[in-house]
């Protein structure tokens, strides 16, 4: 059964270019610019309470799509909204006050913890931030939030440095920084991969529990097909930074459409005994996104492509109910 | 089949400031001609210092305390510099976890291979040639790209261009260590395929290291599983998944998400792996450890083996003190 | 040196070191003791001194004649001399150079412009000075670098300039400025040749590298100047030949007296009765150097030790008395910046200058702050505009007469350029009469009269004479050092 | 597309130089002194004072002065020195600009020599006795006070062992034929072996001086750079293949750890002309930085500015041969 | 391409240095101990030296002996006290001069890095072009400007250090800048302002004491450059650069003592603080501490 929800946040047209970087004075020199299409034209609605997967191999623009969708960066073209507020351009004050409901959780625990500031303080400066609470006031906050990530006994932690703390438990301290506000929308952008194998079930299930107790919604960022089939609902697959499909997560694996989609999943190491196992595999390795194959971005590794497929983008259409695939066999 | 590498009682310590790292610590463990050992564990468990110490390069402050290494009926670890250099190489060679940088930037593809063949075999600078496009071809690059430098290649040629530099001599041994961890699922795949081919081809044998159990099943015979320095389990991949007798062994292969598994709940391991400097006490598991008893926690267990199956557990001790 | 020159026997070279500097090589501008001695070296004046004696001699003139009772002065010169550069020398060019020395008024024109009128050509090789009034010690005058004819090919009418175009005994072949200069014997001087093939000045940077170039081997003779210590130290080893000879260099302090505080006499000689000369000579100059009482100085006629008679040789009660009476005391200090020039005098300076302090410090009622400038500001910028209340200068004499030694601080018209801003009537006149004034006897008179209103006033307090050292090797021989200071090369040659 | 690169990197130098050449004009207005007076003496009646103010052209406004200023430069003019003989600033350059060439060249052939092999050896050594001992030497080094140490030479060598000559250049009449105006090198192109050894003598001592005191510079950054080379993954993977740890060493890792060394030699430079003034004045070499000191002395404006501008334009350009250098060296950037 | 975490990079808080260890310290530690002690003499220069140091108290050129331990100078002061009262010249110098640069040039770069854009591209061209040239001719162009004395060598001597501080600070900026932590600030909404003092400024400035050390190094040698060249201080100020030049005028003649103490009390000064600075680089940079 389907729960009738509303959206929360989705996109329209996403586009992200950011610039080849180049010197001042190569700049004066010639006047193409060449553009890194990180994020090119990506639809998207992400519904309340639901964990939504975005999937996809390294570069095709995952992270940048999570960022662009809580505004930490600009976007080049498209609109985001946000409870169906074009949030796509505000600046100032007004971000700084979206920002209460939109948060994100970086891959790399180690890097996102500023090392001089004690965890506590960092768990608790976004309540300073938004005037929430101060002093003792947010020390209570900041501890009982310790306790329920499981960080205990939290006085102790409080008081430490982020390098005095495994990269399990500072993911754990990244995460009760973004729940403190009470968000609506966190984008957790690879969170366990950078964890130790024995310690990824405690982060998930951790982020599973938080969702129950604060209602949120995750944008779940990750390339490992397996842990999105574990902790989502929704599966969008991204391939050179556009959507090539997105269903739920069954439909998704039980019925994948889209060549890149199967040769993904069966891509896919299985542990257990060696089966001899046909495989659909790509050619080649992901080509740069400066320059993306014309047509459908797949097709100079495509088995199945047509003539078609070099000449016309395929768009994003829904193929079945909730089925949605960008590809010419369609 | 015949045993080509007899690792015993092994101990590899790092003398670092902190204290005595002990990331290898009395490993004993076998492979035969042909056969692909999988040697898994978490980060810091000590694979890689195993693996490495093979080739008589732990790197300072590291060195090898203790225990032999006999390769071929040679012991590796009373060999002076010289003698494992022409060793290196040419009847053990090895694979690096990140193609990026396992490349000198500053030297051509060609020149890679070219000057591996020439300083073991004293042959013509054009047959060295010949050899090193073949090798190319063989992992599936194409003799024009000769002459470009590893900056123009792909992460997963990189890696291919790693296999050739490896199998370049038809050595016996092949260290494998994370050869896929840096890279994409599908080149991860395309690997993995290369591996299997030209190890049937070459009848060689591969210690392949990983910390993804998945990867390692897709090759290995045998399945080698570490735990805080020490070699905790080991049997064939079938037997490791069907019946794994280690507590540690079946915590992990519960831990990681799998595709086949239907929303079951995840099962993780409590607690955090130990810090070598300092080690827990008898059993290196026993503090994360759900059946642990007092024994557990104050001696360490003995290595038994239940037919071709190594465990290092004090259930499977039949008679304890 | 040990693997020495293969090209040149080494008896055809001499190289002399030195820390000085040649300025420019312009009669016009040079007013600097060492490019003097080199002018002197590669041109010549009219008249010029006899080796070792103050006694003038025909140089580029072969005679001349006073008319008018000391007002003119005509000069013959020799026939068929012409410069390097092939100009020749007739009256014209002398003319032609003495309108440029006045046209162009640079620091040593003073010494044409205070005296001569005009110049006038008589015929291709008689040329007549006409003064503005009688001088008698005009000669002298001739004998110096600004009265040198120069090759109007050479230098430019309207800007002094660098040549090295000459007409004296030795030719310039080499010049790079402060490394190396180069001399050679000029063939078409007319006089006897000089005995050197090649005369080189090596230019040091201070007189240590000069001490150890001479220990080295690099040179021949070290010249101008080697330290106090290392001198003494040499004489006692008597390794090389040490040469010395009294000179007429002294060196003073100047007191700014026309601006407070030192328009107070009572304090300026307070300063001339606390200062102790002898403890300066012994410490920083190892005695090398003899305490002076007058800015004449001694060995020369009409000297008295004005400041002696004055203020004995030091005075500490008579210095606290005047100060007291100025109005300060022990616990109200007179307060003054002293300011000395760090390298132009050698690095004795500072040491001088720290003496100076700690001599007036002990009054108990005087405060020294020391300051120093580089030469260039100093002499440029803060000497004409009295900026420094007390500071230290030195003199080289210009010609060899005591009217050299008192005009230039005394007169009230010139005295300002050498930061003197004294005004006296009297001694004006007293000087104006003495310069014109044809007998010794009655000019000596008049000048001991200025040495006492000097020593009374104290608008300059004289410290101390010099003495000239030359060490070189034992194998050097024709060095003749004598009043004038300037060495002739051309005299010295290598046994 | 190495092409490209250099041309592009050759036009980033404008700005630099323009910047440099913006400071040294500002700097020389604010010289205390007036250059007039310099020139004219303290004497000199009013009118001669304007007309040579009006010659210089100072008595324009300042923009004027910076446009005629930079025009100047541009066609090659650094103008003429403004005390003494006036001669062409870029003469004077010419006479002293070979000897400080010839220094610094030595000096940094010494240092490197130094720095890269116990720089290497130390790297190696991590943390031996050895090491320690090398890397006391590069802070010492540091630490040097060139004119003591050039002092201390000068007095073993010269003064008491009378081996070597105490300073200058060369012995007079030992100059070689001029060519390069670089002693050592136009005695070999001459045939002049006299020569040749007296101006080594003579090089001997101050490029030692200098080349010690850059070296420990050398020796630190070979270290640390071959240290972080030498844990590279590709070092041990070239162990792994067998190559010999020698060829390991000084083929595979010295390169690497060479290009960040080139770019410290560039910066180098500077310490290499600061240490070349003090050197220089120290062995009473006739070169750029003894040069430039009188005549900050003398307040020969002109000639200051003119060396100055020398100076700059020099550096500019060792960074761009460094740059290309690192280009050649370096295929990421060859092969872009 | 994946970009290397920054975390690896990044400088641990001095307190994690667990214990000093002698051995393994021993470059830092010798550092600061001469640092101490010249420091102490510094301090307590009127109580330990035993004359006026501008005061002739014995004869010229004494050699050393019991009344002057370090014998006397050409005008008969007491070396020893010059070089002890020395002491407070060198460092002070060595010390404001750092703090001149190290404030400008550290704020400036701060702002410069996190600002960027032209401003950014201009100063840094700027400070660049200053770090290129010969620190030395700059210090000698700068102190002849303003003329000899002890604010005047120390002001220039800290212009000329100004461009090491903002190209460090600047670069580290400009990574800190792209961090995680920085951007997982600015998703909680923090201001420019907090994030520049809060986030940013703590995380750069774990290197200014390996720099300020090294600075005061390069400071001690220029102003003993300085006054050795006649730029620096006027006489009879005790100064080691100036005593040293003076010294050195007396030693052909085979008085060693005038020449050699202030030039051992040169390098043993600028040797501590370089084995400081190397010593903290090497207790501050992880990568060389971990093995
Ligand atoms: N700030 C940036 N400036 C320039 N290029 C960028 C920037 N951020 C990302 N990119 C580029 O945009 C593309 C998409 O990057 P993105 O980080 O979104 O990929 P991803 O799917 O998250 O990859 P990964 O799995 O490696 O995290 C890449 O080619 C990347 O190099
Ligand atoms: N060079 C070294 N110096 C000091 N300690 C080291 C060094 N290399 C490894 N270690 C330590 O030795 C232990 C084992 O490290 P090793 O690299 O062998 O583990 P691993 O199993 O390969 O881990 P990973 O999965 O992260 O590669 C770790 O605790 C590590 O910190
Ligand atoms: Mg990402
Ligand atoms: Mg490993």
């Amino acid at each position: 059964m389907i729960r009738m929800s509303r959206v929360i946040i989705s996109a329209i047209n996403l586009t992200k270019y950011f610039p080849v970087q180049r010197g001042f004075l190569e700049r004066l020199i010639s006047r193409k610019l060449e553009y890194i299409r990180a994020v090119d034209g990506v639809d998207l609605e992400i519904k309340e309470e639901e964990t939504f997967a975005l999937v996809g191999e390294t570069g095709c623009g995952k992270t940048t799509t999570g960022r662009l969708l809580v505004r930490l960066l600009e976007p080049t073209g498209g609109d985001i909204f946000f409870r169906g507020i074009r949030i796509t351009h505000i600046k100032g004050e007004e971000l700084r006050k979206l920002r209460r409901h939109l948060q994100i959780i970086f891959q790399d625990p180690y890097a996102s913890l500023n090392p001089r500031m004690k965890i506590g303080d960092a768990i608790g400066h976004p309540l300073e931030i938004h005037d929430i609470a101060k002093g003792r006031e947010k020390r209570q906050i900041v501890l009982e939030m310790l306790e329920k990530v499981g960080l205990t006994p939290a006085e102790r932690y409080y008081e430490l440095y982020p390098h005095q703390l495994s990269g399990g438990e500072r993911q754990r301290v990244v995460i009760s920084r973004a729940m403190i506000l009470k968000p609506d929308f966190i984008v957790a952008d690879e969170p366990i991969s950078m964890i130790d194998v024995s310690l990824r079930a405690k982060i998930l299930e951790l982020m599973v529990d938080l969702k129950k107790e604060f209602h949120v919604t995750y944008l779940f960022i990750t390339h490992d097909l397996a842990t999105a089939k574990y902790i989502s609902d929704r599966i969008a697959v991204m391939y050179l930074g556009k959507i090539v499909e997105l269903a739920t997560t069954d439909e998704l694996f039980s019925n994948p459409l889209h060549p890149y989609v199967k040769a993904l999943i069966s891509a896919i190491p299985r542990p257990g005994p060696k089966a001899e196992r046909e495989r659909l595999l790509l050619r080649g390795e992901i080509p740069s996104p400066i320059n993306p194959p014309s047509g459908c971005r797949l097709h100079p590794r495509c088995p199945f492509k047509i003539r078609i497929c070099s000449k016309e983008e395929p768009k994003l259409l829904e193929k079945e109910r909730g089925h949605y695939v960008a590809c010419h066999l369609y | 089949m015949k045993c080509l590498l007899n690792i015993n009682e092994l101990k590899v310590y790092y003398f670092t400031r902190r204290g005595v790292v002990r990331a290898v610590d009395g490993v004993s463990l076998n492979i035969s001609r042909g056969e692909v050992l999988g040697l898994v564990g978490e980060s810091g468990s000590g694979k890689s210092t195993l693996g490495i110490s093979l080739l008589g390069l732990v790197p300072p402050p590291g060195r090898v305390v203790g225990g032999s290494i006999i390769f071929d009926g040679i012991e590796l670890t009373k060999l002076s510099a010289d003698e494992f250099a022409k060793i290196r190489g040419r009847r053990i060679s090895m694979i690096f976890q990140d193609p990026m940088t396992s490349l000198n930037p500053l030297m051509k593809i060609g020149d890679h291979l070219m000057e591996t063949i020439m300083i073991h075999e004293n042959i013509p600078k054009n047959e060295a040639r010949e050899r090193s496009i073949k090798a190319l071809e063989e992992v599936g690059i194409p003799p024009e790209r000769f002459n470009d430098y590893p900056h123009q290649f792909s992460g997963g040629m990189r890696q291919r261009v790693m296999i050739a530099l490896a199998i370049l001599l038809n050595p016996d041994l092949i260290i494998a260590d994370e050869p896929t961890t840096a890279l994409d699922v599908i080149v991860q795949a395309q690997i993995i395929d290369l591996l299997n081919n030209l190890r049937k081809q070459y009848n060689m044998s591969i210690l392949l290291i990983s910390h993804d159990i998945g990867v390692v099943s897709e090759i290995a015979d045998k399945i080698a599983v570490m735990y805080a320095g020490h070699l905790v389990e080991m049997a064939d991949v079938d037997v490791i998944f069907k019946d794994p007798l280690h507590p540690y062994t079946s915590a992990l292969l519960r831990a990681v998400p799998l595709i086949e598994s239907k929303y079951e709940k995840l099962y993780y391991i409590p607690g955090s792996p130990p810090d070598l400097v300092n080690p827990p006490k008898g059993c290196r598991f026993h503090p994360r450890c759900p059946h642990a008893t007092d024994i557990c926690r104050t001696r360490e267990p003995r290595t038994v083996s239940i037919e071709d199956h190594i465990v290092k557990c004090w259930m499977y001790c039949d008679t304890y003190e | 040196y040990w693997y020495y020159q293969v090209y040149i026997k080494p008896k055809e070279v001499i190289v002399l070191g030195t820390i000085d500097k040649i300025t420019v090589l312009d009669p016009a501008k040079a007013y600097d003791f060492f490019t003097w001695e080199v002018l002197n070296n590669i041109g010549e004046g009219l008249l010029k001194y006899k080796p070792g004696t103050t006694e003038l001699v025909p140089g580029l003139a072969e005679s001349y004649e006073v008319r008018e009772g000391g007002r003119v002065y005509i000069f013959k010169l020799r026939k068929g001399l012409k410069f390097t550069d092939g100009t020749p020398l007739d009256a014209e060019v002398v003319k032609w150079s003495i309108e440029r020395q006045m046209h162009l008024k640079l620091d040593p024109s003073w010494l044409v412009t205070a005296f001569v009128e005009k110049v006038e050509v008589i015929d291709k090789y008689t040329v007549a000075f006409h003064l503005k009034r009688p001088i008698a010690y005009f000669p002298a005058l001739v004998a110096t670098v600004p009265y040198f004819p120069v090759s109007p090919k050479a230098y430019p009418w309207d800007e002094a300039k660098d040549s090295t175009v000459g007409i004296g005994p030795y030719k310039v072949v080499k010049w790079v400025r402060d490394v190396e200069l180069r001399l050679e014997v000029n063939p078409d001087y007319y006089g006897p040749k000089p005995k050197t093939k090649y005369f080189i000045i090596k230019f040091y940077k201070d007189a240590t590298a000069l001490k150890m170039a001479l220990e080295a081997g690099e040179i021949d003779i070290a010249w101008r100047e080697l330290l106090p210590t290392d001198i003494v130290a040499l004489k006692k080893e008597g390794k090389f030949n040490v040469v010395e000879a009294p000179s007429p260099y002294i060196r003073y302090i100047v007191l700014r007296c026309n601006q407070p505080p030192f328009d107070d006499v009572r304090l300026r000689r307070a300063i001339a009765a606390a200062i102790d000369r002898n403890r300066i000579c012994e410490k920083v100059f190892k005695g090398l150097v003899t305490p002076l009482y007058s800015m004449v100085p001694m060995g020369m006629w009409s000297h008295i030790d004005a400041f002696k008679d004055e203020y004995g040789e030091r005075n500490l009660e008579l210095a606290r008395e005047l100060l007291r009476e100025a109005g300060f005391s022990e616990d109200n200090k007179f307060k003054v910046e002293l300011w000395y020039t760090p390298t132009h005098y050698g690095t004795t300076e500072a040491d001088v200058a720290a003496l100076i302090k700690e001599s007036l410090e002990e009054t108990g009622m005087i405060k020294v702050e020391l300051k120093s400038a580089e030469w260039a500001t100093y002499a440029a910028e803060y000497i004409a505009k009295g900026v420094m209340p007390i500071f230290l200068l030195g003199w080289y004499p210009d010609y060899i007469d005591p009217d050299n030694y008192l005009t230039p601080f005394l007169h009230s018209e010139h005295c300002g350029h050498l930061g003197v801003f004294y005004s006296n009537s009297d001694v004006d006149e007293l000087l104006e009469e003495a310069m014109i004034k044809p007998t010794r006897e009655e000019r000596q008179a008049l000048y001991e009269e200025v040495q006492r209103i000097l020593a009374r006033d104290a608008p300059l307090i004289p410290i101390f004479q010099g003495r000239l050292f030359l060490v070189c090797k034992r194998n050097i021989k024709g060095v003749v050092l004598d009043p004038i200071m300037l060495l002739r090369y051309y005299l010295i040659y290598k046994d | 597309m190495l092409k490209a690169y250099l041309i592009k990197r050759a036009l980033m130098t404008i700005p630099t130089m323009l910047i440099l050449l913006t400071i040294i004009f500002l700097i020389m207005r604010v010289l205390p002194g007036d250059p007039v007076a310099a020139i004219v003496g303290t004497k000199a009646p009013p009118e001669v004072i304007q007309s040579v103010t009006r010659r210089l052209g100072l008595d324009q406004p300042y923009h004027i002065q910076y446009i005629n200023y930079l025009s100047d430069l541009l066609r090659g003019d650094l103008g003429r020195s403004m005390i003494w003989g006036r001669r062409p600033v870029i003469d004077e350059i010419m006479d002293h600009f070979p000897a400080t060439l010839e220094l610094s060249i030595s000096a940094f052939m010494v240092s490197i020599l130094i720095g890269i092999i116990t720089g290497t050896e130390a790297a190696r050594k991590f943390r031996s006795k050895f090491d320690q001992v090398l890397r006391f030497y590069g802070i010492l080094t540091y630490s040097l006070f060139i004119p003591w140490f050039g002092i201390m030479l000068q007095l073993i060598f010269s003064v008491y062992l009378k081996l070597l000559p105490v300073g200058g250049r060369i012995d007079p009449f030992m100059e070689p034929e001029k060519i390069t105006g670089l002693y050592l090198l136009d005695s070999i192109l001459t045939l002049n072996i006299p020569s040749f050894f007296n101006a080594l003598s003579h090089l001997v001592l101050p490029s030692i001086t200098l080349g010690v005191y850059i070296s420990g510079v050398f020796t630190r950054t070979v270290r640390s750079n071959m240290l972080e080379v030498l844990r590279k993954d590709y070092i041990t993977a070239a162990r792994a293949r067998g190559i010999p740890e020698n060829v390991v060493v000084y083929r595979h890792a010295l390169k690497n750890a060479f290009i960040p060394i080139l770019t410290m030699m560039g910066l180098q430079f500077a310490l290499l002309l600061a240490g070349a003034v003090l050197t220089e004045t120290t062995f009473s070499w006739p070169g750029m930085g003894t040069f430039l000191l009188e005549r900050i002395m003398y307040r020969d404006y002109t000639t200051v500015q003119g060396t100055v501008v020398f100076i700059a334009l020099l550096i500019v350009s060792i960074s761009l041969l460094v740059d290309i250098m690192y280009a050649y060296l370096d295929p990421r950037i060859r092969f872009r | 391409m994946k970009r290397t975490p920054l975390s690896r990079t990044i400088i641990p808080p001095l307190r994690k240095i667990r214990r000093l260890n002698l051995s393994e310290y021993w470059i830092a530690i010798s550092g600061a101990v001469i640092i101490i002690v010249v420091s102490l003499m510094a301090i307590l220069a009127p109580l330990i030296a035993p004359y006026d140091p501008i005061e002739t108290v014995g004869d010229s050129l004494e050699p050393p002996n019991t009344r002057f331990l370090l014998g006397t100078d050409n005008i008969g002061r007491d070396i020893l006290s010059r070089i002890i009262y020395g002491s407070r010249i060198s460092l002070s110098i060595a010390f404001l001069a750092s703090i001149i640069s190290m404030i400008i040039g550290a704020s400036l770069g701060l702002l410069s890095g996190y600002i960027g854009g032209t401003f950014d591209t201009t100063l840094a061209l700027i400070m660049d072009s200053m770090y290129a040239f010969p620190s030395i001719i700059l210090a000698i162009a700068i102190a002849y400007v303003l003329g000899p004395g002890i604010l005047n060598v120390t002001i220039s001597i800290g212009i000329v250090y100004i461009p090491v501080y903002f190209r460090m600070i600047r670069s580290e900026v400009l990574s800190t800048k792209e961090s995680l932590y920085v951007e997982a600030a600015r998703a909680i909404g923090a201001s420019d302002r907090v994030i520049l003092l809060k986030y940013i400024l703590p995380n750069v400035t774990a290197s200014l004491p390996v720099v300020f050390s090294l600075n005061a190094t390069d400071a001690i040698l220029i102003e003993a450059a300085l006054s050795f060249l006649g730029l620096g201080l006027p006489a009879p100020t005790p100064d080691w650069g100036f005593d040293l030049k003076n010294g050195y005028h007396f030693i052909t003649a085979g008085y060693w003592w005038p020449v050699t103490f202030p030039g051992l009390m040169i390098i043993i000064t600028a040797l501590g603080f370089s084995l400081l600075s190397e010593g903290l680089s090497e207790i501050l940079n992880p990568r060389l501490r971990e093995v």
